[in-house]
C-alpha cells in the first residue's frame, strides 16, 4: 500500500524534498567523493601526507591495512599505500580537467553552431563528429600514444577530442528543441544580438545543467581511460603514482594471492568513478527531467 | 486619414524542398511556395486578420514581415520606410517598434528566467534604463495587461495560460512595439480565457493606438477583432477585404467554404454550397500538380459545378486579385 | 427514467498526488454521469476540468498516482451489468477530514490487476475510444489498416487475417475515406490531420462497441475538417445507432452532436441535462454555463465589434480546491443573500426538473440530488 | 512490405553508403596525417631505419612529394589491400589484421550480446516496475560494473578459476585450440560485464523503453485490447537497442585491447598494444582503419535498421 497524504496547507517544499530520494542519495554520495577528490587534490598538492610516497621500507612488502602506522597497508616496495593513492589524484585531476575543458568548449562550440545556424554548418559538425566517433577511443590513444610520446596531458587531449561529438550532440538536440518553441526566434524578434542569445539563454539558462553533468562524466572517464593505458603500460610512469598504475604493479602479486595492494587502488577508482557517474545521474534526473 | 503603418508588396517566400542527396546532385529540388505574390497594407490603429488553414502560409508571412526569415521576392515597406534589405544591425531600430505575439504559449519565456527578469531584459534591449526607473516602468507595465504583481517572482511553468500569454503580449509592449504580430494568440487557450485576452487586446488597441496583424483560424475572432480580413489559401490571398463583408458576402468559394463550415451555423442552418470533396492532404502543396492555374480549383464546388472550366486550370492564368466592389478584392475566375 | 442507463457513473474520484506540492490534484472529484442507448452524452468543459481524465478512468487508462480511486461504474449491455470497479475497494483506504479526502492508500499492483480482469473483454470490445490528436495516438510504425485490422481481430468474432482485412476496408469506407485500399497501407504520418482522425474512428468502430468514447475528436483540425468530422459524427451516430461519451471544449460541438450534456468545472459537474436546456436560452442556467455562453463571440456583438463578456479571474486550479462553490470565486451572478452559502459550502446537484441538474445555491429551493450514498456502500465491501 | 516503400528505402540506404565511405576516407586522412605531422614524419625517416621492410620500397617509388601526392599515393595502395608490412614482424599488415580482427570480432559481438542479455531484462523490469527494490539492485549492480578496471576484475576471474577449476588461462597464447571454448567464454565474461558499456545500456534502454510507454499510440493499444510490448516493441526496444549498440562499438573495442591482453587473446587490441610499443606505424595505422571500418559496418547496419523499422525517415 502506498499510501499519500494532502498536507491542509501546501508546503513550500525546498528541492530535496520534491526529489526522488534516491536522486538524492545519488547526489549526496557524489558530492562527497567530489569533495574528497578536490581534498586528496589539495593535500597532495601542499605536500600535506601522512608518509613520504617515495619511501621505500623493504621490510614491510605487501602490508595489510594497519600495520606499522600504514593504515591502508603497503605497496610492493614498501611505500605507504594511503599516501600514494592520495598523491595519485594529481595524475588525474588537472589533465582530466583539461579533458573536461576541451570537451565542453569545442563541443559547445560545434553544437551551436550546428543547431543555431544550422543548414550546412550543421552538415559540416555532423560529419566531423562521426568522423570522431569512428576511431575507438582506446586505439586512437595507442596510436598517438606510438606517433608521439606517453604523456598523460597528450592521452587527455585525445580524450576530451573524443568526448566532443557527445556535448555536441547534446546541446545541438538542445538547441533545436528551444528552436522548434520559437524561443530563439522570439529572442531574435525582441533585437537581441545573437552573443547573447547564444551565451545568456542558450547555454547559460538552458545548457548549464547539461555542461555540469557531463563534466563530472568526463572526470569518471578520465580516470577509467588512465587506469587502462596505465595497464597497458602508457599511462603515468612509475614512480609518479596514479591508481591505474598501483593496480597495474598490484596485480602482478594477485596470483601469489596477495590481493591487497591492487584492491585499494582499484576500490578507490570504483568508488570515485560510481560517485561521479551517480552524481550525473542524479543531477540528470533532477535538474533536466524536471523543468525539461 | 491615418497613415499605413505597414505595406506588404508581392511578398514571396520560396522553401527549397529540404535537400536530399539525389535531387541536390542532380539539382532539381524542389521548390516550395509557401508564399506566393501577397501584398496587403496596415494602417495605424487598424487590425488585419489572416485567416486559412494549416500550411497555407499564414505564420510564415507574420515571420517574413518582421524579417525573422528572409523573402524570396518582394518589399516590405515599415513607416514610409523600405525595411526589405536592411541589415540585421540596421533593422535593429525597427525591432522595438514591430512585434511578435507568438502561438507558442512558451516561445518568448525562458524556462529558467523569473517573469521580472524576461520582462527586465525586454524592457533594456532597446532602452537601456536605471533600476528606479525600470521598477517604475515594470509596474506600470504589468497594470496595463492585468497581470497579478505576486506573479512577477515565479518562473514560467508556474504560470497559467493566460497569464503566460499576458507576460507574452507584456514583453511584446516592453520595448514599445506599434505594431503586433499576433500569431494564434488565443489558440492555446481555453474559453473564458481567450475571451480575456481579446479584450486585452482591444483595449490595448483603443489605449496605446496599436496596429495588429492577427493570425488566426477562428473565423469568428477574426471577425470580431479585425477591420480587414484577408482570407488565404496555398500561399495566396483569395480574398481580402472589410471583415463584415468577407464573411457575410464571400466572393470567393473558398471563403464561402470557411465561413459556412462554422459548426455553430452549421447547426442552426443549411449551407448553400454543398461540401467540397477533402483533398488527400489539404493544405500541403502538391508538387505533382502545376504550380499555376488557381490553386484551389481540385476542391473548388464550382469548379466542379461548371463542368472544370480549362481556365481553372490553365497554367497561364492565375486568377489576380482583383476589385470586385469598393475595398474588396477576390481572386476567383467565377466569383460568387 | 424508467429505462436502464448503458453506461452509468456515480461518485468517481480520481486524484492525482503532486509530489513537490504534497497535495491532491483533484481531477475528478465526485463525478457521476449516465448514457441511454443511442443516445449521446456530451462533457464539456475548460482544460483541466477532468473531462478526459474521466474517460480515461472509465478506460482504466489512469496513468500516475493514486489516480482512481472510488465510485462505481457500471457498464449495463444486453449480455447483464458489470461494475468496472468491482472489487476495487478492497485495495484503497481512504481518510476523510469533513468529508473531504485528505490521505489515501492504495495498493496499486493489486488494484491494477483486478482492474485489468474486471475490464477483460470489455476495454476495446464493450468501450472503444477515440483519442485527440490521432496522429500522435496511432502507431506511427503500422499501416493504419493493419492497426485496424489488428482491432477487428481482438475484438469481434472475426479471427482470420484475411476476413479483417476485408472489415477494415469496409470500416475506412464507412468513415467516407476514398480509396480505401489505398489509404490501407499509409502509416499515420502520410495521411492528412482529417483522414487521421476518420482512420482513428475506424478503429474505434471495428469493434463494435456498446459504448464509444470519443475524447476531442475535432480538436486541432482545421474548421473546415472540423465540420467534415461533424458530419461524419452525426451520420455513423444515426447510421449505427451509437451510444457515445462525446468529450469536447467546443460547445458548438457539443451542441451539433449531443443529446444530453453535462458541463464539468473544476474536476465536477457543474449542470447536466438535455441539449436545449443546459446550452440553449432557458435562464436556468448554471452562472458557470451561461458566463461560457456569454465568452464566445455571437452575430450581434461581432456586429457591433464590442467587447466580449469574459469570465473574470483563471480556471481553478484542481489542486486548490475552495472550500464552498468551485465557481464562487469567478462566478458573477453571487448576491448578498446566498453570497456566505456560496463562499462556505459546496451546494449539490440540484435537479431542477426531470434529469436537469444545477450544481448552485441559486437554484437551492428545488430538490438535492444525493451522489455521496455510493461511496458507503463501495466502502462496505 | 510495398514494393512503393522499397524504392525510398533503396535510395537512403546508397545514401548511407556514400556516407560511411566519405567517412572512411575522412579517417584515412586524420590518420595520415597524424603520421605526417608526428616528430620527424615517419613515413621519411622510417623508411631509412629499416632498410629491407616495404617502407622503403614506397619510398623509393615515390621519393619526395607534397603531402597529398603522398597521402593519394598511399590510399592507392590502402584501397589495393596494401596497408605495408609490419616494420617489426615483416608480415603484410593487411592480412594480420585481417587474421586477428576476425578474433576481436569474435569477442566484441560475443561481449555486446552478453551485455544485451543482461541489460535488456534488468531495463524492462526497471522500466515496467520502477524502482523497486530489486531494481534498483539491479542498476546498482551495473553501475559498480562500469566502475571497475576490466583488468583487475580480468585477474580476480583467472584467480577464481585457477583455484575453483584449476584451468589456468596461461596457456592461452601457446596452444589455445582445445581451450578455445572456455577461453572464449572468458574474455567475453569480462568484456561484456565491464566494458561501462552495460550501465550504459540499462539507462538508455529504461529510458526510451518507458518514454515510449507514456506514448499516445501505447495508450490507443490498450484501449483497443492490444498488447502494449507488440506496439511498444519497435520504437521501444528495436531502435534503442540498435542505436546502443552501434553508439558502444568504439568503446568495446576499445575495451577489448586490454582484456585481449589479460587473457592473452590473440586479437586485434593485443597487436595494437604490441605495434605501439614497437612504435610499429604501419601495423597502428592498418588497425586504426580496421577498427573504424568495424564501427561504421555497426553504424551502418543500426541505419539500415532504423530505415526498415521507421518509415518516416523513408519519407521524409
Amino acid at each position: 500500500m502506498k499510501s499519500f497524504t494532502q498536507h491542509p496547507i501546501p508546503l513550500k517544499a525546498p528541492f530535496w524534498k520534491k526529489a526522488h530520494p534516491v536522486d538524492v542519495a545519488y547526489i549526496g554520495y557524489g558530492l562527497v567523493i567530489v569533495v574528497m577528490v578536490i581534498g586528496s587534490y589539495v593535500l597532495g598538492a601542499v605536500n600535506w601526507l601522512p608518509h613520504d610516497p617515495a619511501a621505500i621500507d623493504m621490510a614491510l612488502l605487501n602490508a595489510p591495512p594497519n600495520t606499522a602506522g600504514h593504515w591502508l597497508g603497503t605497496d610492493f616496495m614498501g611505500r605507504d599505500l594511503l599516501t600514494r593513492l592520495i598523491l595519485g589524484i594529481q595524475a588525474y585531476f588537472l589533465p582530466g580537467l583539461t579533458a573536461i575543458a576541451i570537451a565542453l568548449t569545442v563541443g559547445s562550440f560545434g553544437g551551436v553552431v550546428a543547431g543555431y545556424w544550422g543548414g550546412r554548418l550543421n552538415l559540416v559538425v555532423t560529419y566531423a563528429a562521426n568522423l570522431i566517433d569512428s576511431f575507438p577511443r582506446l586505439v586512437l590513444i595507442l596510436l598517438m600514444v606510438a606517433v608521439f610520446k606517453p604523456d598523460i596531458y597528450l592521452i587527455m587531449i585525445v580524450v576530451g577530442i573524443t568526448n566532443v561529438p557527445i556535448v555536441a550532440g547534446l546541446i545541438k538536440s538542445k538547441v533545436m528543441l528551444l528552436k522548434e518553441k520559437n524561443f530563439i526566434e522570439a529572442a531574435v524578434a525582441l533585437g537581441l544580438g545573437n552573443f547573447r542569445i547564444i551565451f545568456k539563454h542558450i547555454l547559460w539558462h538552458n545548457c548549464r545543467a547539461l555542461l555540469i553533468i557531463q563534466a563530472t562524466l568526463g572526470m569518471a572517464e578520465a580516470i577509467l581511460i588512465e587506469t587502462s593505458l596505465s595497464y597497458l603500460g602508457f599511462g603515468v610512469q612509475e614512480p609518479i603514482p596514479s591508481w591505474g598504475n598501483m593496480v597495474q604493479a598490484g596485480s602482478n602479486y594477485f596470483l601469489q594471492g596477495q590481493f591487497w595492494p591492487s584492491t585499494a587502488p582499484a576500490l578507490a577508482i570504483l568508488f570515485t568513478i560510481l560517485g561521479f557517474h551517480l552524481l550525473g545521474d542524479g543531477l540528470n534526473n533532477i535538474l533536466e527531467r524536471k523543468t525539461g | 486619414m491615418t497613415a499605413t503603418i505597414l505595406e506588404v508588396q508581392n511578398l514571396a517566400k520560396h522553401y527549397r524542398q529540404p535537400g536530399n542527396l539525389w535531387s541536390s546532385l542532380s539539382a532539381r529540388s524542389r521548390i516550395i511556395p509557401a508564399v506566393d505574390d501577397v501584398s496587403f497594407y496596415i494602417k495605424a490603429n487598424e487590425t488585419m486578420g489572416l485567416v486559412g488553414e494549416t500550411g497555407c502560409g499564414k505564420t510564415t508571412i507574420g515571420r517574413t514581415v518582421l524579417k525573422l526569415t528572409r523573402p524570396s521576392a518582394g518589399r516590405i515597406i515599415f513607416d514610409g520606410q523600405d525595411v526589405t534589405d536592411l541589415s540585421p544591425r540596421q533593422f535593429r531600430p525597427y525591432r522595438r517598434q514591430m512585434q511578435m505575439i507568438f502561438q507558442d504559449l512558451d516561445a518568448a519565456l525562458n524556462p529558467k528566467m523569473r517573469i521580472k527578469a524576461i520582462l527586465k531584459e525586454a524592457m533594456q534591449v532597446h532602452h537601456p534604463m536605471k533600476n528606479g526607473r525600470l521598477d517604475a516602468r515594470l509596474e506600470e507595465l504589468v497594470a496595463k495587461v492585468n497581470l497579478k504583481k505576486s506573479k512577477l517572482t515565479n518562473y514560467p511553468p508556474e504560470l497559467s495560460g493566460g497569464e503566460k500569454r499576458r507576460v507574452g503580449i507584456a514583453r511584446a509592449l516592453a520595448v514599445g512595439a506599434r505594431f503586433l504580430v499576433a500569431d494564434e494568440p488565443t489558440s492555446a487557450l481555453d474559453v473564458s480565457i481567450q475571451a480575456q485576452v481579446v479584450n486585452l487586446l482591444k483595449q490595448l488597441q483603443a489605449t496605446l493606438g496599436l496596429s495588429y496583424l492577427f493570425i488566426s483560424h477562428d473565423l469568428r475572432l477574426v471577425e470580431l477583432i479585425s477591420h480587414k480580413v484577408a482570407v488565404m489559401y496555398l500561399g495566396r490571398i483569395v480574398e481580402m477585404g472589410l471583415a463584415g463583408r468577407i464573411a457575410r458576402k464571400p466572393h470567393h468559394p473558398y471563403t464561402h467554404i470557411l465561413w459556412s463550415s462554422l459548426v455553430e451555423k452549421k447547426s442552426r442552418e443549411t449551407a448553400g454550397i454543398p461540401n467540397p470533396p477533402e483533398a488527400s492532404t489539404p493544405g500541403v502543396f502538391d508538387f505533382q500538380r502545376p504550380v499555376h492555374g488557381c490553386r484551389f480549383a481540385p476542391r473548388c464546388p464550382v469548379y466542379h459545378d461548371k463542368g472544370q472550366p480549362a481556365i481553372c486550370t490553365d497554367p497561364d492564368a492565375t486568377p489576380p486579385l482583383r476589385d470586385v466592389d469598393a475595398s474588396h478584392k477576390v481572386a476567383c475566375h467565377f466569383p460568387l | 427514467m424508467n429505462y436502464l442507463p448503458i453506461l452509468k457513473i456515480e461518485d468517481l474520484c480520481t486524484y492525482f498526488y503532486s509530489r513537490s506540492k504534497q497535495a491532491f490534484i483533484r481531477s475528478v472529484d465526485h463525478v457521476g454521469l449516465q448514457i441511454a442507448k443511442g443516445q449521446t452524452l456530451g462533457l464539456v468543459g475548460e482544460s483541466g476540468s477532468g473531462k478526459s481524465v474521466t474517460a480515461l478512468s472509465i478506460m482504466g487508462l489512469v496513468r500516475g498516482e493514486p489516480g482512481v480511486i472510488s465510485g462505481s461504474i457500471e457498464l449495463n449491455t444486453p449480455e447483464g451489468g458489470i461494475n468496472l470497479l468491482q472489487g476495487l475497494g478492497l485495495h484503497v483506504r481512504i481518510h476523510r477530514d469533513n468529508g473531504r479526502i485528505m490521505q489515501v492508500a492504495k495498493d496499486a499492483d493489486a488494484w491494477e490487476k483486478t482492474a485489468d480482469r474486471n475490464l477483460r473483454g470489455i476495454r476495446g470490445k464493450q468501450i472503444a475510444m477515440i483519442f485527440q490528436d490521432p496522429k500522435n495516438a496511432m502507431n506511427p510504425f503500422v499501416a493504419v489498416g493493419r492497426q485496424i485490422a489488428e482491432a477487428v481481430r481482438l475484438n469481434t468474432a472475426v479471427a482470420g487475417h484475411r476476413e479483417a482485412r476485408a472489415r477494415a476496408l469496409h470500416w475506412l469506407a464507412q468513415v467516407r475515406i476514398d480509396s480505401p485500399q489505398l489509404r490501407y497501407h499509409n502509416n499515420p504520418h502520410g495521411l492528412s490531420g482529417g483522414m487521421c482522425q476518420r482512420a482513428m474512428i475506424a478503429m474505434a468502430l471495428a469493434a463494435e462497441p456498446v459504448v464509444l468514447i470519443a475524447d476531442e475528436p475535432t480538436t486541432g483540425l482545421d474548421a473546415t475538417i472540423q465540420s467534415h468530422i461533424v458530419d461524419l459524427m452525426g451520420d455513423l451516430k444515426d447510421e449505427l445507432a451509437l451510444t457515445t461519451l462525446l468529450i469536447s471544449h467546443d460547445i458548438d460541438v457539443i451542441r451539433s452532436l449531443a443529446d444530453t450534456v453535462a458541463v464539468m468545472y473544476g474536476g465536477t459537474i457543474m449542470q447536466q441535462g438535455p441539449v436545449q436546456a443546459v446550452l440553449g436560452d432557458t435562464g436556468t442556467q448554471h452562472p458557470y454555463t451561461a458566463a461560457l455562453l456569454d465568452s464566445i463571440p455571437d452575430q450581434r456583438l461581432i456586429r457591433s465589434k464590442g467587447y466580449l463578456q469574459a469570465i473574470r479571474g483563471d480556471v481553478l486550479d484542481t489542486m486548490n480546491i475552495p472550500a464552498g462553490c468551485r465557481f464562487y470565486p469567478r462566478c458573477n451572478k453571487v448576491d448578498d443573500t446566498i453570497r456566505a452559502q456560496c463562499r462556505d459550502q459546496e451546494p449539490a446537484l440540484i435537479n431542477i426538473a426531470g434529469g436537469h441538474r444545477v450544481r448552485c445555491w441559486r437554484f437551492a429551493q428545488a430538490r438535492p440530488y444525493s451522489g455521496r450514498a455510493a461511496v458507503h456502500a463501495m466502502q462496505r465491501n | 512490405m510495398q514494393t512503393s516503400a522499397l524504392k525510398p528505402i533503396a535510395r537512403l540506404l546508397t545514401k548511407e553508403l556514400l556516407i560511411a565511405v566519405l567517412l572512411l576516407l575522412g579517417v584515412s586522412l586524420v590518420v595520415f596525417f597524424i603520421l605526417y605531422l608526428a616528430p620527424g614524419n615517419p613515413f621519411a625517416t622510417l623508411a631509412g631505419k629499416r632498410a629491407g621492410s616495404n617502407w622503403h620500397q614506397i619510398q623509393d617509388n615515390e621519393p619526395s612529394g607534397a603531402w597529398y601526392a603522398q597521402y593519394l599515393h598511399w590510399l592507392g595502395r590502402v584501397v589495393q589491400g596494401d596497408l605495408g608490412h609490419s616494420t617489426r614482424s615483416g608480415l603484410p599488415v593487411f592480412n594480420e589484421v585481417i587474421k586477428t580482427g576476425l578474433n576481436t570480432a569474435f569477442l566484441t559481438i560475443g561481449s555486446i550480446l552478453l551485455t544485451l542479455l543482461l541489460a535488456v531484462p534488468i531495463a524492462v523490469y526497471t522500466a515496467r516496475k520502477g524502482l523497486t527494490a530489486i531494481g534498483w539492485g539491479l542498476t546498482a549492480g551495473s553501475y559498480i560494473l562500469a566502475a571497475l578496471p576490466s583488468f583487475w576484475f580480468g585477474y580476480i576471474v583467472i584467480y577464481i578459476c585457477i583455484h575453483q577449476f584449476g584451468v589456468f588461462p596461461l596457456a592461452f597464447g601457446a596452444d589455445a585450440s582445445q581451450w578455445r571454448g572456455i577461453y572464449f567464454l572468458l574474455p567475453v565474461l569480462v568484456l561484456g560485464l565491464c566494458s561501462g558499456t552495460l550501465s550504459e545500456m540499462v539507462r538508455y534502454l529504461r529510458e526510451e523503453l518507458s518514454r515510449v510507454l507514456t506514448e499516445d499510440y501505447i495508450r490507443t493499444a490498450r484501449a483497443k485490447g492490444a498488447s502494449i510490448w507488440k506496439h511498444a516493441l519497435r520504437e521501444g526496444f528495436v531502435l534503442p537497442v540498435t542505436e546502443m549498440v552501434a553508439a558502444k562499438i568504439p568503446f568495446v573495442l576499445g575495451g577489448a585491447v586490454v582484456v585481449e591482453q589479460v587473457f592473452n587473446w590473440p586479437g586485434m587490441g593485443r597487436l595494437a598494444w604490441q605495434a605501439a610499443q614497437d612504435r610499429d606505424f604501419p601495423m597502428i595505422m592498418g588497425i586504426t582503419l580496421m577498427a573504424a571500418v568495424f564501427v561504421r559496418t555497426g553504424s551502418l547496419i543500426k541505419q539500415v535498421v532504423h530505415i526498415c523499422v521507421n518509415p518516416r525517415a523513408s519519407q521524409e
